[in-house]
């Protein structure tokens, strides 16, 4: 942000609530408040519209049809694609290629640019709060090469610790991935710490933006990533897709991941050509509808504004925090100064476990999230298996923040009576 | 207050007396000296875990010490469990776990088995929070296996 | 189909054309004709409805949710699901993976099980008539291996020649893919004793049913196939979404493909240990949306009888041979019996190029695919380069057949003039 | 009866006279006896296949071949091609590939451009049909990148 700070507009969230149909849900007889966010967002009315007039009036295989339908099929998906790489300032439009979600992101990069660099006695560096999802697949690639995976810790004040990075990113480091932002405690990472000593040793840089990309500006030039992941679903987009942004010249010099369809230039009956960027890695009929509803959420975002979605995030959170830990009995980890996190807020209460709490919170209507959150070594090492999960996105408001925290108060008052 | 005022109140179908009085003070909680079954069982998901622990002799229950932590529906159907198999045959006990499964899934469950599984039939409430199925079924599931494996040796 | 033929109530064409919105497209001023099927098919109102309403009241992320919409959620994923596996008669839900697409699920087993089971020496049968999607996986795969890739040849007729499939399918196969149908000939393959043949010999068999699931009954248990892989999209479903069956067993003792989120039962820094079937191939959030939409869809061909709609397109197909094959300079390929053919019919023009008869066709409203159909080797040994193709599905009438066969000749005309 | 009736009437605009007359009687179609220039260009989605051949010398090109087979627009463009470039300089033929790019990506020509692309311009129909562009370059770039080898040497 810069000194036009009083010129940036900001949004009036009951407009936002307006447009999305299921905050007129009844939960338990109560009015929903959404607050799993982190898990997945809810959709606006634009986005729904989107696929919906899609399939009304447009549907058709893309790529190599020569009737209308398949032509404008393809044009609003390609337009999809330019959208997208607009909201992370892509380069060039082939530098997105559509996934499932986050994981096949993460899971593409490991079997194909990691499969064909990675060798015995290399290592591969990740963090302590890792998602599952960018855990596993290195891992398994780590045992399948012999190489190592290193971990860069985490404090128990919820941030990497940083003083070692140079010994732990070393000369025989072939890749760092990073989550931007923790889906457990909050916290916003130093990424462009981690790239800068990832390139000096010539190392790749993956950053984990799941938990970014739907919250702040995000500029894939300015912080000079590699590769950089993220889903629709948790940006107001579908279920079902995600994104895999990549430098040109590494994706163009990768192998394919799947093969079949427009992945493929050429077939003979002995071997095949692969197709160009972004193409090479889309293999069989792509999800069309859903590519075009994520250009939709890109525009609904755009108009809110990124450095407002995430001022209003940032609002939301510093008022959260600061009435949650007036509750007796309630730990929250993670940073304590809420400019250092997104808005996502772990906590265990001494006296109830966080599946009690969960459902006394549904009655509530209120929805948060209980568990490991696919992050299990992590909340391990805050002794807990489990933990209780609010994350906030542009449609809460601090009367629900308010109605969390009563209903915390609420349901432990049922357990201790 | 016991659900009181608010939306609350329907916690109580799923929390009954009994279950949070099992829930604060776990029977047969004490660990069995050189135990004949010795088990761990957890569901990864919601972090439930407990420690499992019989003496039996004579195809009967003799000795029962269950621990760990998890959710009031969890520990409180653990602490239920061990109340309940304390003294059992093999063949009591396996009835018993038959009938709490249908018992959960809302199968029809006779009046000899209803007497049998007495206030066990408290953790019946959890069929109206299908999410919580699992933790109620847990420790039942996990001494399931581990009779079956001690009876194969 | 038995005894009781005229017991089968078949559906009328004009309700099923109501029930789908696009029909009311305009094309070039003209109604449009949909007879790109076999490429992507069209959706009913039901199904879009069934994703409109899924973001507008039910929206969570599946699994380990403790509040009521995460419930809600899972509940309609899984009994998606359930839909999907009756649809097929699977034995039981767990054998039914969701994927992106046929493609995705071709790879997965390419990936997992043949990475595993395929080793130097040993071959892999195909047919002549495949998809990419069904070649370039095996063709890697054998090069990678140093295994033998053998094609089953297919005559001028349009039909497998089996007399030596008990020579080409031998003691070294592993695995046999074949397709169902075919997207090009229309050709209903002899799966059965393809299926017979490999077990004899101790392979696996997969049957690639992107073309037959949306068109005929299927049942994998009759079938005994070991796998089988289909798309939504091809049968009214989302973009999207895909299906592999497999055979309980042989799932379970599979290697994961991808690596995340709901696949995973535990993780430490260290190892992680996999979550049981179906989970342990969906890493990630799964495309919770377009599963459900996929179970909407089984519900509207279920009520129509797949009987009844493999009825409607032999119909369809018969007349249309008869029709096209009137039109001078026209070459139809594949089998001339019209019950030995799907409703899929690809053809070729003396004097104009497919490119220019689809463009022409296209003016008058008539969506046609051209090229190669993801099917180079094949249309090349009809020593062309690309044919026109026109397809069909429940919604297409004879009165659309007629206006393809007036809209060929009049291109023809235009060209000749 | 050349678009006369129905709904057809619209592809006089991608199939104007010289187009058709282009493509039912391609120009420079001869095979180049020991040529130059010698290359392959397709497009598999389409199955479009051209051979170009070409003498060149002192700068320009003196003699031209061109043959294969393709839809109507690439073989008409290609047939355009083989009539535009004989006789013509390396820098012109650039200058003209150039003009054509924008032509049919509906960017600003000058009316010099148009006087050098003279009956080349009836390619412009292509603009309202997008899918056919590529048929309508496809010679076009493979000559480009023909050249721009051909100097490296
Ligand atoms: C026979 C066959 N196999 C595989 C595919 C690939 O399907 P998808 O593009 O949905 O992955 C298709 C679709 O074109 C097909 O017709
Ligand atoms: C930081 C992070 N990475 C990866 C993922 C996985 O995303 P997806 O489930 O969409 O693949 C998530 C979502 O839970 C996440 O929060």
């Amino acid at each position: 942000m810069n000194g036009s700070e009083n010129l940036i507009h900001t949004f009036d969230v009951e407009d936002v609530r307006a447009d999305f149909p299921i905050l007129n849900r009844k939960i338990n007889g109560m009015n929903l408040v959404y607050l799993d966010n982190a898990a997945t967002t809810q959709k606006p009315r634009h986005v729904i519209d989107a696929l919906t007039r899609y399939y009304e009036e447009t549907n058709a295989n893309v790529h190599r049809g020569v009737h209308t339908l398949s032509v404008e099929a393809t044009d609003a998906y390609e337009l999809a694609r330019e959208k997208v790489g607009g909201f992370i300032n892509a380069p060039r439009p082939e530098t997105v290629i559509w996934t499932r979600n986050t994981s096949e992101s993460l899971n593409l990069v490991a079997a194909t640019w990691a499969e064909e660099h990675v060798a015995k006695g290399d290592n591969i560096v990740i963090t302590a709060m890792e998602h599952h999802s960018n855990i596993v697949p290195w891992q398994q690639l780590a045992m399948k090469k012999q190489a190592e995976l290193r971990y860069i810790p985490a404090g128990k004040d919820g941030l990497l610790e940083m003083s070692n990075i140079s010994k732990i990113i070393d000369s025989s480091t072939k890749i760092v991935s990073a989550t931007h932002v923790s889906n457990v405690l909050g916290t916003v990472n130093p990424v462009d710490e981690l790239t800068r000593r990832a390139h000096e040793v010539g190392a790749v840089m993956l950053v984990d933006a799941a938990q970014s990309v739907p919250h702040m500006p995000v500029d894939v030039q300015a912080m000079d990533v590699d590769f950089l992941c993220f889903s629709a679903h948790k940006m107001l987009g579908p279920t079902g897709i995600g994104v895999l942004y990549g430098k040109y010249d590494l994706l163009n010099d990768m192998s394919p991941f799947m093969f079949g369809g427009d992945m493929i230039l050429e077939v003979t009956y002995e071997d095949a050509k692969w197709n160009d960027l972004p193409y090479k890695f889309e293999a069989g009929t792509p999800n069309i509808a859903d590519a075009i509803a994520t250009g939709a959420a890109v525009d609904y975002l755009n108009n809110l504004g990124m450095e407002n979605v995430w001022r209003h995030e940032q609002e939301l959170t510093a008022y959260a925090l600061e009435q949650m830990s007036s509750l007796a009995g309630l730990k929250i980890i993670g940073p304590k100064d809420p400019t250092l996190r997104g808005g996502v807020i772990s906590f265990m209460h001494d006296s109830i476990h966080p599946h009690d709490l969960g459902t006394g919170l549904d009655q509530l209507g209120i929805a948060i999230r209980t568990g490991h959150h696919c992050a299990m070594p992590l909340v391990r090492s805050y002794d807990v298996v489990a933990a209780a999960r609010a994350s906030f996105y542009i449609y809460n408001t601090k009367r629900e923040i308010d109605e969390l925290v009563n209903g915390i108060s609420e349901t432990a008052g049922y357990f201790a009576s | 207050m016991m659900g009181g005022t608010s939306g609350l109140g329907d916690l109580d179908e799923l929390y009954e007396a009994i279950i949070l009085d099992h829930y604060r003070s776990p029977r047969n909680s004490a660990p069995v000296d050189d135990p004949d079954v010795d088990l761990e069982v957890n569901n990864p998901f919601c972090g439930d875990e407990f420690h499992i622990q019989l003496k039996v002799s004579d195809g009967s229950v003799s000795q029962v010490g269950i621990n760990g932590r998890g959710c009031a529906i969890s520990q409180a159907s653990a602490s239920l469990l061990a109340e309940l198999v304390e003294g059992k045959s093999y063949a009591e006990v396996k009835a018993a776990v038959d009938s709490v499964r249908r018992l959960l899934k809302g199968e029809e469950v006779t009046e000899e088995e209803q007497d049998l599984l007495g206030d066990i039939e408290a953790l019946g409430g959890v069929r109206k929070f299908p999410v919580r199925i699992k933790c109620a079924l847990l420790s039942w599931v996990g001494l399931d296996d581990a009779l079956t494996d001690h009876l194969k040796k």
